[in-house]
């Protein structure tokens, strides 16, 4: 087997900043070159924001712009989506898409639709943005992983970053879209630090980055798990089991492209995702890659998801029902027959 | 908070409309004929099987949207449910467009992929019928929104109000609610009409809403100033009061709420057995007929018409519904090669969906021209 | 090839009934028998139902049973959640399914998690029923198919029928169930007839039935394109092409055994699911196939899915959008590699 | 609508209170300081990460619970927000099993799945605490038909009536108007409690909420009566005054709403850096903190209690409260092999999932012997 390299950043940066940060400035660049943009949500103005996302933008841009929302999120959803219509770009914040389920309705029958119920009159260029998944231990109601529900739905592109600079490249790209974006952020890497330049970029939409170049088998994954997949990676390389790690940076567009290309290479997936199992993002990668490349796989192809329970409270439960570096290894290694 | 009752409406010429010219009456009153004479075709091709779907006529609520439309300006933004014929052909549709729609054409005012409960028209600001029932409430709330912040922001566009129109079962949905106490908090320039035709279907309103004797409470609710129009079937009692009534929103930009009572002679859909109310209601009501009120104004009071002009105006109107059908009927239908994949995104990318790569959408053909 | 064998019918019995009577039959039967079940919806009393499902159940059970409501689903899904849990057995009418998202936190934040959050205490014996997946040309916002997105969701299960005999026998295990129960109707299906015998049946969650024997291919389906796959079959027979035809009956459980016993045989797999494919109960019965009978597939798996579009009105689109008999053709041609 | 204030909460013992023995009185003392030595050591334990997840504590709130439950039976169900250790451990439930919960212990009432926010009590009729703002309204609403069900429908049960506890930022939630309305309609006898402490996190009531001076408009949208408390620091206030609305709800099983004044301590959670309030402010409240209110009226007006019964009882409390920290720290933590996938059904059916079988969960240890 080859050993695992990390392919050299590309990012040349001395400049650490937060994943909070990143999303910040991504909001605040775009906001000061186009005044349509304003941001909507619960706690994003006077509090600075329930996560501190939003801090200072209120000094800057006012409060028509940054605007306290009463809690009401099917409410300002749907005043999200009229005021794009009507040529504003508005960006949501929900304090977590765990709540976003009261809003599912706007969401889901107006904003991916509006163009094609239209005939073409109207699309639909606004940001849903907000945490996704687990916090840290915050139960059953407030751990959602919308994108087991929502990637079914077409018609809005879902973006899902792993780490700053994808935060604040993704964000741009979503803000000038004229298309609806899921954009899911995570609590549990808001303060996470890493390289951001200075320098203006975006990142586009359906194009995954390869985080980890190896090559015995291929570890497909989504966000805040990418990081574990890195994790187990590392841990793989010492036993001389190289991985390819691709971080799909969106889940709609669904860089499929990227994932055969590595297949043919291992022959061997895995696909690792924070959402529940049963119809999941990892479902579809598994399907898709079946339909597109079957043949170059050598093994059943295997998926890591969060167990197929509601999110427990106790700390240890929570652990336990996460995807995590331990069954990501495991995984990787039973395709390889080596468990 | 002042709340005005239209309790006047029965004394004519004494509001605002008495001050109108003739012509703009007579507008009126073709454009009531107009989208009575669309309906009865739509029936028609409805029961041949040429409009599919759910279908929800307008038949005998015309005055609603004559008399508030001729408060406003096309600059003002509408939106509305799903009983949308009559807001898309008072607004200035024209009917060749709706009635493509609802025979599923290319031709169609969403190219046949949105249908009867669908009525879009972006140049002249109709941002929708909407199918589930109080989903538009927050448009509303938006498009106000957006108004707003365009003249305040942007320093662009002049004062405009929202017409966010709903029925009276669109009251107990949890999206409204929001709706107005986003209204309220952020004073936004929205009116929401509740075209309160008594029933939900089946459901007659005190059977469903709370307070359905003086909705009025539902506006208090938020600190939204209201107004009752009884007489919902006289074009000129709906205007006379909502004219100030939106004036006043639209100078202060604020919200306001409407119960505008009004009856629809058809069932609820196409396929309504109505039993939940009698012939005897309908036929009270029929005989309060917005058209033949205005007809009978316009001949009498003003006798700016007669039997013979107003025979006249249907004829021309039903030449104009006819030519309508017909061209309905010979348009092309959407071809799935190049319209299924096509409007689902403005900018479509690749890898988007594991069924087909989406197609970049013609330019409508409302819009071609007009921007 | 094999020749393809309908296996003889199960149901003796002269008596024919329509879908909407054998949903009505179940209801009522177990009405009378247990006085804790109640039905509530838009409708369903006085006005018989808007798709007569509940026809005379306000005579016989009067209007503290039979209760109509307000157009306020999240409001009584709720309602009828608490209801449950205070010991009484709810069946709330969606008038369709696809007016449920307004709904979707009672339905997706509180049925099925309840007895998890509240450590066993509280389970949720509700049924939740309705129209789901396209009318006629109903366009976008009203022909939702919920599984694509509700089965993601764990805590629950979701029964789809074909036909009028499976409509009654779930239906009636649904509402004896102790758990909450999505029920899964199709306005389309209301109106066909079939065999329902007098005597009386339930039918288990978690069985799927092989409505047809054949060599050669595994179709698998779910509620209303079942029967496509049956008119796919027997065109297919006449070209000596014989079909597995395998009704899941529900996609909660997912009788995955049934499918791998199949495949075993055919080493073919054909999925037939009428929601957008991406993350899908198709891309899902893909995928476990893979994960346990991964050696068994002879062919790549394929699905055939209604298009990853909205809704269309029209109906030339709305027919070229949905599964349909020329398509499920097309995809065992496929896999048979005769194409 | 008859409206009543609850002005009279100064002027002491003239309402219903008065009549009561000492020992109720002494009581609600009680109830009180369990709750908040409760929450000083949830405080604690929070600080030192025994206690994860969002953690929102009581104090300050005490009255509301005490004084609305002395109105009500066990038999009366309750369902409420997050906000909840009040509710549970005024309801009854065993302050062992509110802190292992929190620990996310086994002992815990909900076997540490739910965690600060979801106190569930079975026995004591308490329908846990909820997440999701407002979602526990229909929840409220449907409780009430139950008991309404039961009692006209299968013939059992006294008359009973739900508390349906929310916050101030519940208000704007859909789903309120919605339960509300049904309420309204179906006359279901469930009294909506406003716990208005004046903030949804940094949210001052009148900036997220409309009619935030009178609150008594939402109930009216819906026909509903309604109560406001506004010394809802005072426990015998509270209890004149929603004593007799619940009795007359009970009677007559129709439903109510109650704004009550009340104020939170700490931050909206444990990470509020609560710049959006003067220290002044909440010092002003903490002048009147209701259980010195109640202390000083047991030994000033009643002379039932001394400075030195008051602290043995004080230390009594902490004994209990001491002794539910230590069981909660020496309880076991769920076995991830056992619990992670027991109760998520009632009857686990094979083939559920691909990612593992579920599992019967055992009896919950606060149900055991209670049925
Ligand atoms: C959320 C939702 N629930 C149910 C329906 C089905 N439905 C369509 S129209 C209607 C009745 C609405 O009545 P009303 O608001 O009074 O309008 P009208 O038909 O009288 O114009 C119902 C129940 C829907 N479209 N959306
Ligand atoms: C639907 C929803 N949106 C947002 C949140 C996040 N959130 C939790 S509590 C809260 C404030 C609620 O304030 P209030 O109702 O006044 O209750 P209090 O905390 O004062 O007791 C918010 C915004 C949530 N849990 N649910
Ligand atoms: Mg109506
Ligand atoms: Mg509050």
């Amino acid at each position: 087997m080859t050993t695992a390299t990390i392919p050299t950043p590309i990012i040349e940066t001395t400049r650490e900043i937060q994943f909070r940060e990143a999303l910040r400035e991504a909001m605040t660049e775009e906001m000061r070159a186009d005044e349509r943009i304003f941001l909507i949500g619960e706690e994003v103005a006077q509090y600075n924001g329930a996560y501190k996302v939003s801090q200072g933008m209120l000094d800057e841009f006012g409060p028509k712009r940054i605007i306290d929302s009463p809690i009401s999120e099917n409410g300002f959803a749907g005043l999200g989506i009229a005021a794009a219509m009507a040529g504003l770009r508005p960006i949501i914040e929900f304090m977590s898409w765990s709540f976003s389920l009261v809003a599912a309705d706007q969401l889901l029958n107006n904003a991916p639709k509006m163009l094609y119920m239209s005939g073409g009159q109207w699309g639909c260029p606004i940001v849903f943005r907000g945490n996704n998944g687990a916090g840290g231990q915050l139960a059953s109601t407030h751990s959602w992983c919308v994108e087991g529900l929502f990637s079914n739905v077409p018609g809005m592109h879902m973006a899902i970053p792993s780490c700053p600079y994808d935060a604040k490249g993704l964000l741009k790209t979503a803000i000038r879209c004229n298309d609806p974006v899921f954009f899911l952020e995570s609590e549990r890497m808001l303060g996470d630090k890493g390289p951001v330049p200075e320098v203006e970029y975006t990142i586009p939409f359906g194009e995954a980055i390869l985080r980890a170049e190896g090559g015995d088998a291929t570890i497909v994954s989504f966000g805040r798990p990418v990081n574990f997949c890195l994790e187990a990676m590392v841990e793989l390389a010492r036993e001389e089991i190289a991985c390819d790690v691709l971080d799909m940076r969106t889940i709609r567009p669904l860089d499929i492209d990227a994932v055969i290309r590595s297949i043919r290479k291992t022959g061997r997936l895995i696909v690792v995702d924070q959402s529940w199992p049963f119809a999941s993002p990892a479902s579809e990668v598994i399907t898709q890659v079946c339909e597109r490349a079957f043949d170059c796989l050598d093994h059943q192809p295997v998926r890591v998801n969060t167990d197929d329970v509601p999110t427990p409270y106790a700390k240890g439960l929570e652990q336990a029902y996460l995807p995590n570096k331990g069954k990501i290894i495991e995984a990787v290694k039973s395709t390889l027959g080596l468990l | 908070m002042s709340t005005a009752t239209a309790s006047q409406g029965r004394q004519r010429n004494t509001g605002a409309s008495a001050t109108l010219p003739d012509n703009t009456l007579l507008g009126w009153l073709r454009e009531m004929v107009l989208i009575r004479e669309f309906e009865i075709r739509t029936m028609q091709a409805y029961s041949n099987a040429q409009i599919g779907g759910f279908c929800h006529v307008y038949n005998g609520q015309e005055a609603v949207v004559v008399g508030t439309f001729a408060a406003t300006t096309k600059q003002d933004p509408i939106v509305t449910a799903y009983r949308d014929h009559g807001h898309a052909l008072a607004r200035g549709m024209d009917p060749k467009a709706c009635m493509a729609e609802m025979y599923g054409k290319t031709t169609g005012c969403a190219k046949g992929k949105g249908g009867s409960m669908h009525m879009f028209d972006r140049p002249n600001n109709l941002y929708g019928g909407h199918g589930i029932v109080g989903a538009q409430t927050p448009l509303g709330a938006g498009l106000a929104f957006a108004t707003k912040y365009e003249n305040e922001v942007l320093g662009k566009g002049d004062k405009r109000i929202t017409l966010c129109f709903l029925g009276d079962g669109a009251l107990n949905q949890g999206a409204l609610h929001e709706a107005m106490n986003l209204a309220g908090i952020l004073q936004l320039p929205v009116i929401y009409i509740v075209e309160n035709n008594g029933y939900s279907m089946g459901t007659a309103i005190d059977r469903g809403t709370t307070m359905a004797h003086k909705l009025e409470a539902k506006a208090a609710a938020y600190g939204i100033e209201s107004l009752t129009i009884e007489h919902g079937m006289d074009v000129c009692a709906i205007y006379d009061a909502f004219k100030p009534f939106a004036d006043a929103r639209r100078r202060d930009q604020k919200p306001g709420f409407v119960d505008l009572h009004t009856y629809r002679y058809q069932g609820h859909s196409m396929s309504d057995p109505q039993k939940y109310r009698s012939k005897d209601e309908v036929g009270q009501y029929m005989e309060q007929d917005p058209i033949e009120t205005l007809k009978k104004q316009l001949i009498e009071d003003r006798a700016c018409l007669t039997e013979e002009d107003f025979k006249a105006m249907q004829k021309e109107v039903r030449a104009v519904v006819r030519e309508a059908v017909r061209f309905a009927e010979n348009s092309p239908a959407p071809d799935p090669r190049k319209e299924l994949y096509s409007d689902v995104f403005v900018d479509p990318l690749p890898n988007s969906s594991p069924s087909g790569p989406y197609l970049h959408g013609e330019t409508n053909h409302l819009m071609r021209g007009s921007r």
